[in-house]
């Protein structure tokens, strides 16, 4: 007798029904899901809301990349971590808060800074991966990496008023972070290092965006047209969608052999200021 | 021609680049629809045959992305103009976008700027 | 010696010093945030979100109003409730959770339903209100209470794949619910009591979006312009801003008295479907 | 007139409105600029002296919002009227934006529709 898929614990239909229910969701999406690995990389302001509802919404493996302690600067924004868990490792706070949300998925701490050397092996094994990093050097790898292995990745970022949202490296011809960035911006623009300030709650709708569009990836309601998505939280219409450029055939992680354009070097990703580990608390 | 038509643009920075442009992030415009060759920026002179056989061709050419680029390098930054420009082009790591979309799906720099048009200049984020 | 103000605790510095550094925010933003209050009404899919960001943030005194009590099937998208809590009042799971995050601030678990016989006294001690609730009955009750105290009303709402945002009753001549929706809509249309379903990421989308404009207006940073958010999170552009009408003058709730068209009925308030007591599960 | 100019107009209905609506977000519509009296909505009948003084007037009248909604009910409606409409006007709980600007600022039903307009049928949400 043939049998039809159906959910891992008896206890999933009543947990998920609420959007089991919901138009071209179901039963289907909901298994796409439990099936479904995603690597959160930062468990920072960005990672900790797209955490909290990858792992509601029934996530089935979520791993969480991040080599940083909690510290008290952090409990602003950063909402998986808490007065009692200053001092412990982010990933192990983010996993125990996220095992509290739900039981039943599989939840894997990874107290790794991601490099260049480790990269390819430690996002091998997801389906999906977030940028919840907030610094140039790794975002360029991410979308490297992303691109190599075939992973389409939603990618936040955010600094004082200010959020991006963008998913690179998505279907047949989404662009990656290089196809938009060949080039890193002037570091005098990128102020990971010196301190540029950020609000919680900025990081917060995008965290909670990144979320959203891993879920509408991972169960096919994404409509696969590469945006690039502006927030600015001061403006009148804070919310801007921009129409993106496809993949480039001349991008020199994502193009076609024999048109690309530069390469890419080792020297890329060292962080140009403070040393080869950069501080992830987007 | 005796009457000098303008084309009105709200120009935005984004992602720290106001920081150039005195902190402000929505600027309007006023840009005549053609640019007389004298006000455009010439690093590479044009070719000698090009310049000497198409003087009213080249004097009717319309205002672009690459002029409003030069304009705003010289009358509205306000602060370290390398942040902002490479050479003639714009500096790496800023996207272009003309009306919500992409500058590269509207041509770049050659894109001739209508009436209307919203020219928004981002830098990328990283951050938290 | 003059004495300039300062905030309550050694430790606020470090605490809050991400948003401190902001453009017009500050330390007076900070002391403007110890010194607000904020009733949270609905501590379900909106008022979670909301409330971890006002609490991180440093908001000085929080309200959490609900009578509900924790479910399996709330844990989906209500990100303040886990497992450990299904039973227990979810005033009581949201307070605990918050104020694991910030102990220095003052937070008031209140298990009540709000009905029209203690809107006034329930609310009249806070700044500003949050309407997190989902129910029609109880978003007129909450508009009216808020323009007989005077305090702005940030109103979220969120079914399926849809979300809305909207502050009431803000500044010299921003409208009220009612100036907007004068009459309530269909009860066809409005499945509080029928199940709608709702993705989680779209309560948390707006969710954390009340909690930014609630600190915006607590720290000046709002430009007082009425407007109404529409997010729709399967469409290319999510976001839609739309210029709200000014306060109208026959407005019954708000109006200008001698130009009021109509009343207010205590029967707009009793629930249209499943007795007095609505279920704020937004 | 010898050729019927036509406004192309895009429609949305969102808060469950597009349930009404063949559960279909955004449709485009093609309406004639003007509308002829006898395809108006006509519940109450227009007062005779001015029937009778001003038919070519009344020929002339430019599509408005009135008709749109008029329209809409009798072409695009697919289920249950009376959660559109209330007689001839919207039905309460419906707000009705037009360009991104609440309809009660542009002039409500009057509202001359333009080429290229956006009007969009939100049903207030209030759930979770
Ligand atoms: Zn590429
Ligand atoms: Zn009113």
């Amino acid at each position: 007798a043939s049998r039809l898929p159906r959910l891992a614990h008896i206890d999933d239909y009543p947990r998920y029904g609420r959007q089991m229910i919901l138009d071209n969701f179901g039963l289907q999406g909901q298994i796409k899901l439990q099936r479904a690995s995603v690597a959160v990389v930062g468990a920072g302001g960005l990672g900790c809301p797209a955490l909290q509802y990858l792992a509601a919404a029934g996530v089935g493996r979520i791993a969480i990349i991040d080599h940083d302690t909690v510290e008290l600067s952090n409990i602003q924004r950063q909402v998986l971590h808490n007065e009692e868990t200053i001092g412990m490792s982010k990933v192990l706070s983010a996993a125990a808060a996220i095992k509290k949300t739900n039981s039943t998925i599989r939840v894997e701490p990874i107290c790794e800074a991601i490099e260049s050397s480790n990269a390819m092996a430690l996002l091998q094994p997801y389906d999906l991966i977030l940028d919840c990093t907030d610094n140039v050097p790794t975002r360029y790898l991410l979308s490297d990496t992303a691109v190599r292995l075939g992973r389409p990745l939603v990618s936040g970022a955010a600094q004082k008023y200010e959020g991006q949202l963008c998913i690179y490296n998505f279907g047949e011809s989404g662009p990656c972070y290089r196809c938009i960035f060949p080039k890193p911006p002037a570091p005098e623009m990128s102020g990971s290092c010196e301190e540029m300030g950020i609000l919680g709650a900025v990081t917060g709708v995008i965290g909670v965006m990144q979320a959203l569009e891993a879920i509408k990836i991972l169960t096919g309601l994404h409509d696969g047209k590469p945006t690039l998505m502006l927030f600015s939280a001061l403006s009148m219409a804070p919310f801007r969608t921009i129409k993106l450029r496809a993949r480039k055939p001349t991008c020199a992680a994502c193009g076609i052999e024999g048109q690309q354009l530069g390469a890419i070097h080792e020297t890329d990703y060292i962080a140009f200021c403070g040393g080869p580990r950069p501080d992830w608390e987007a | 021609m005796s009457t000098i038509h303008h084309h009105h643009l709200k120009v935005e920075f984004s992602g720290g680049l106001e920081l150039l442009f005195g902190n402000q992030r929505v600027h309007t415009l006023s840009l005549p629809a053609v640019i007389p060759d004298s006000e455009r920026p010439s690093p590479s002179p044009s070719p000698p045959n090009l310049k000497s056989t198409s003087h009213s061709t080249s004097e009717s050419r319309s205002t672009d992305v690459t002029y409003l680029i030069h304009y705003l390098r010289t009358h509205l930054l306000t602060d370290r103009p390398e942040l902002f420009v490479d050479g003639d082009s714009i500096r790496p790591g800023i996207l272009v976008l003309i009306n919500d979309t992409d500058w590269e799906l509207e041509g770049e720099g050659a894109y001739e700027l209508k009436n209307g048009d919203e020219i928004v200049f981002i830098s990328t984020l990283h951050g938290g």
